[in-house]
């Protein structure tokens, strides 16, 4: 059984690597997000999965940690501080920023 | 006088940790009155260290015997960690309490301002305790910790005034220690998976030269170079001195990265005993030979007062890295590099102070156009150059023994007939005309006629202070014997 | 031996939406469709495993554990994949990061 | 089976350095951030195949709630901030020369841009391979295991890390929490942080969804603060839960939460170290040494401690998020 387990783990770990290209690619930052969140569910599965075929129970606890606070970085992702209020056109690339007037010089 | 009990040594010595925790959390907890809760701990503090040498000056006239190991919480080790206590971290403590006092009372006057100061003297607090416990630490995974809460406070403190460009010194400052942290956990992580143990004085007795110490020591040496700004890894010295506060310099130049320094000593004088070979002696020589003629080319060329100081660090470590392969011939000479050390953080602490204070006059450190507020400020310009004599080492001043000593050991080495001592005797000649040709260079503007202008006025304690350190730095020559005396009682060391 | 049996079944089904949802995040063509396409995999997917992995349960405890950290898998995936199409439908798709 | 397990660890070994990699190389910000989100997951599993479940815990709750949270917090501010130096005019609020901001700009400033590649390739590949010698020559060491099995029953606890780390070795967890004390003394020696105001939910979802979850964050810290005297667990990992928790509250607050006051908070952050010492002198008068404990009050007094310190390090986790230290501070 425990080989099952394992490689059903192994089949997921798989999954999150195939993911990643999503990450790599984007384009956006939502479907960056998303992903990570994918990763998110994958990896507790992937624990409680482990948990069986390690014989190990307190993986157990670390699947629940990981499901429980699976949520924060998305909250952070939508709700941060300084984002202004929608914008009329959705931000393009920009230039790369010219030098600020503050950098501060070595006297060397 | 009560006489000194060599039993209140173990007790003594976790009671200075103790006491020196005590007083930085209390100063956390309780910000409003922080300065006072700093000043009543820095004479705590100190009179605890001058006590403890004292009782530890009359209990250890055995050698073999002195050091005291401490077991925290009653395990001993290898279960526990234990706290260690010899001649050399004696000495260090001594020099940390001088070097910390003068540094709080001047921050009395530097750090004023009613809010800065709640930030200012909480961290100063967990520096200071955490060089204590650094230097007190017997266990090789404590002593990581210990250079963490070490690191991370000095880093803070760099970053103190906010400014941007303190601010990015401080960040490179923080990777490099992030990076020799990391690399100096790794051969803790190496010696502990070969031998099982941690504790220093077991991991001694189990080291050999194999592949794992040969990998510990490269690791963990290299992470101790970069946290001492040892040539050629001294590149974010002077960037995070260029814009940190006056007390916050003095102290990083003048204990962090000694305590880095002493780690390295340390070790190689311990664990890594068994790799140290003359070729790579040689090696260390010649980095060190690097360090002098760089740091005291840079020192030259710099434009800003502070600048020339921080670069004169990066030449003085210079001699302690000649002093290395000096040691393998003549083992009794670590002493002499350890009395070097600490009569360089005595001057180097003093001259950071004095040009805190010529900064705070004038508002800015360009040499250039400092030249007014030097010739009306005689008192600490005089400190400038005091200390600034002794890191010459022209006679009578601790620099000078201190250098006399490595000239003696350099030569004994050529005697011994060894060609290359030559080169290693030049290099600690040379230093110190390099040394005296930048010292010049920042007091020179005082002699030249010209406008006098005080500048803003300064507290009584920046105007004294670093008088009162330099002071002590020439002096510290007459405490030559003393010295070397205490060193001595560190067992397991020629 | 029917737990067993029911457990590699209710596992290999959860594997599919599985992978069915990876498939969907690499192949759909927009924000939409692709939050569309995982959540399958949040929520049937890590359900079906749960579900499979009960039969093999120590105890109640064990049992209502399981089913927490489902409820918190659901919460969490429905909650990020409202604010990411909301962020996305306010902010545009194509916003870059640089 | 064990042909299984060594592809597994190959698979995630492969995973860890790649996603490394280009999270290190990568030129957009925003997907370095989520490449080392989906590091701290591959990280967390490699210390369950270490069988170290303990820090797989600690790196679960601050890999997943905390550094994901303050990573993308970060690149937020950074972005406004880039915006306004873009156009030229101050976005709100009027900057600051001396606040948090500065060190956002200084993280900023980009290093000088040599090819580093290369260089960085074979320096790497050079220590990794000297590693390697030197792990392969190393003796299956079992380290301090059969020492601490030994004194388990004088430890008064039943796990044996957590034997080593409240009770043997005492005084480095001690200057551990210090040490997260002292990362918040400095970011808030950078400035005052005024609390930037709630906006209104977009819904009832998120409300909807913090009801739920903070009751059961709650819940699971003190569980895992509780099995730590007998299983994986502890007060760093449940620290790491409830100031995640409150770091949610931060976030997600749809209307202004009061700001805490600036004496109680400094009796809260330093509470863990205060308390620890306070037993450690305790012991060092009573003749247990610094920071040890009779036997028969071994117990009681670890879960003291445990406590005090899953307090302090939750409360300082949040105000480590919110950076700046509060206005209280100042007056």
């Amino acid at each position: 059984m425990s080989l099952f387990y394992l490689a059903a783990a192994l089949f997921l770990l798989g999954t999150i690597l195939l993911g990643l290209v999503r990450v790599l690619r984007g384009p956006g930052s939502g479907d960056r997000m998303l992903a990570a969140q994918l990763f998110g569910t994958t990896g507790v599965t992937i624990l409680l999965l482990l948990s069986l075929a390690l014989e190990a129970s307190a993986l157990v606890d670390v699947a629940l940690v990981f499901a429980l606070l699976a949520v924060v970085a998305a909250v952070a992702f939508v709700r941060q501080h300084g984002l202004p209020e929608p914008p009329d056109t959705p931000i393009h690339r920009q230039p790369p920023d010219t030098p600020g007037p503050e950098r501060h010089h070595d006297d060397r | 006088m009560i006489p000194a009990n060599p039993e209140w040594l173990p007790a003594g010595s976790a009671g200075l940790v103790a006491l020196s925790l005590g007083v930085a959390v209390l100063a956390t907890a309780w910000p409003r009155q922080a300065h006072r809760i700093g000043l009543l701990g820095a004479l705590a503090v100190t009179a605890w260290v001058l006590g403890l040498s004292a009782t530890f000056l009359h209990a250890g006239p055995d050698p073999e015997t002195a050091a005291t190991r401490v077991a925290l919480g009653g395990w001993e080790a290898p279960l526990g960690l234990m706290l260690q206590l010899d001649g050399l971290s004696m000495t260090l403590l001594v020099l940390t309490a001088v070097v910390a006092l003068a540094t709080s009372l001047y921050s009395l006057g530097y750090v004023h301002d009613r809010i800065e100061r709640r930030q200012f003297w909480p961290l100063w607090l967990w520096l200071w305790a955490g060089l204590n416990m650094l230097f007190l630490s017997g266990d090789a995974f404590n002593l990581y910790i210990t250079l963490e809460v070490v690191s991370l406070s000095a880093v803070a403190l760099v970053a103190f005034t906010g400014t941007a460009a303190a601010v990015s010194g401080a960040v490179r400052y923080l990777l490099v220690n992030i990076l020799g942290s990391l690399s100096f956990l790794m051969g803790v992580v190496l010696l502990f998976g070969e031998h099982g143990v941690l504790d220093l004085v077991l991991l001694e007795a189990r080291t050999e030269a194999g592949p794992t110490e040969r990998m510990a020591a490269v690791l963990m040496t290299a992470g101790l170079m970069l946290k001492a700004a040892l040539f050629p890894l001294h590149v974010w010295l002077a960037p995070a001195h260029g814009s940190a506060p006056a007390p916050v310099s003095a102290v990083l130049s003048g204990l962090v990265v000694t305590g880095s320094f002493y780690l390295i000593l340390r070790l190689w004088m311990g664990v890594f005993a068994p790799l140290a070979t003359p070729a790579f002696g040689i090696l260390v020589g010649l980095l060190g030979v690097g360090a002098l003629i760089w740091g005291s080319l840079q020192a030259l060329r710099a434009g800003r007062l502070k600048s020339i100081v921080a670069y004169s660090t990066v030449a003085q470590f210079g001699y302690l890295l000649v002093a290395f392969p000096l040691m393998l011939v003549d083992p009794g000479a670590w002493r002499v590099v350890v009395f070097f050390a600490v009569v360089h953080a005595l001057a180097k602490a003093s001259v950071f102070l004095a040009a805190g204070t010529l900064q705070h006059a004038a508002g800015h450190d360009r040499l250039a156009e400092l030249g007014a507020v030097l010739r009306a400020r005689p008192r600490t310009v005089f400190a400038l150059g005091l200390a600034g004599v002794s890191l010459m080492g022209l006679p009578f001043t601790g620099g000078f023994i201190a250098k006399y000593l490595l000239l003696e050991a350099g030569l004994g080495t050529v005697l011994a007939g060894s060609l290359i001592g030559v080169l290693w005797v030049l290099a600690i000649a040379g230093g110190g005309l390099l040394a005296a040709a930048y010292v010049l260079r920042m007091v020179a503007p005082a002699f030249h006629r010209g406008r006098r202008d005080a500048g803003e006025a300064v507290s009584p304690w920046m105007d004294w202070v670093p008088l009162a350190l330099a002071t002590v730095a020439a002096l510290a020559g007459l405490a030559g014997v003393l010295t070397l005396n205490t060193l001595a009682l560190t067992p397991g060391a020629p | 031996m029917i737990a067993n049996a029911l457990t590699v079944i209710l596992i290999l089904a959860g594997l599919v939406f599985f992978a069915a949802g990876t498939a969907g995040l690499l192949r759909f063509p927009d924000v939409y469709s692709r939050l569309h396409a995982l959540t399958k995999a949040d929520n049937v997917g890590l359900g079906l495993v749960i579900l499979g992995l009960m039969f093999q349960a120590g105890g109640p405890a064990d049992i209502l554990k399981l089913l927490l950290i489902w409820v918190l898998v659901l919460a969490a995936g429905t909650t990020a994949a409202h604010m990411v199409a909301q962020r996305t439908w306010t902010h545009g798709e194509f916003e870059s990061d640089r | 089976m064990n042909a299984l397990l060594v592809l597994f660890d190959l698979v995630l070994l492969a995973g860890i350095v790649g996603v490394a990699w280009r999270c290190l190389a990568s030129t957009d910000l925003f997907r370095a951030v989520v490449l080392f989100i989906t590091f701290g997951l591959l990280l967390a599993l490699a210390w369950v195949r270490l069988e170290a479940p303990d820090i797989a815990l600690a790196e679960a709750a601050i890999g997943a709630g905390i550094t994901g949270a303050l990573l993308l917090v970060t690149l937020e501010r950074l972005r406004s901030i880039m915006a306004e130096r873009r156009s030229g005019r101050p976005h709100s609020p009027p900057p600051d020369p001396t606040g948090p901001h500065a060190l956002l700009r200084a993280l900023h400033d980009p290093l000088p841009e040599h090819r580093t590649f290369l260089p960085a390739l074979s320096f790497a590949l050079v220590v990794g391979g000297l590693l390697v010698t030197a792990l392969w020559h190393q003796p299956q060491s079992v380290g301090l295991e059969p020492v601490v099995d030994a004194h388990m029953d004088v430890s008064g606890v039943d796990h044996p890390i957590t034997a080593v780390l409240l009770n043997f070795r005492a005084y480095d967890t001690f200057l551990e929490l210090a040490i997260v004390l002292i990362a918040l003394l400095g970011a808030w020696s950078l400035g005052r942080h005024d609390l930037i105001p709630a906006r209104p939910a977009p819904g009832p979802i998120l409300p909807g969804t913090l009801r739920l979850l903070v009751p059961v964050a709650v819940v699971t810290g003190v569980y895992v603060l509780w099995a730590g005297s007998h299983a994986p667990g502890g007060a760093f990992q449940a620290g790491a839960i409830l100031g995640a928790a409150g770091i949610l509250l931060v976030l997600a607050r749809p209307r202004q939460l009061p700001m805490a006051p600036a004496g109680p908070l400094r009796l809260g952050i330093s509470a863990g170290v205060a308390l620890f010492l306070l037993v450690g002198l305790y012991g060092l008068a009573a003749g247990h040494g610094f920071l040890g404990y009779a036997e028969a009050w071994a117990y009681p007094l670890i879960i003291l401690i445990e406590v005090a310190a899953t307090l302090s390090i939750a409360l300082t986790l949040v105000a480590l998020f919110v950076a700046g230290r509060p206005a209280g501070d100042d007056t």
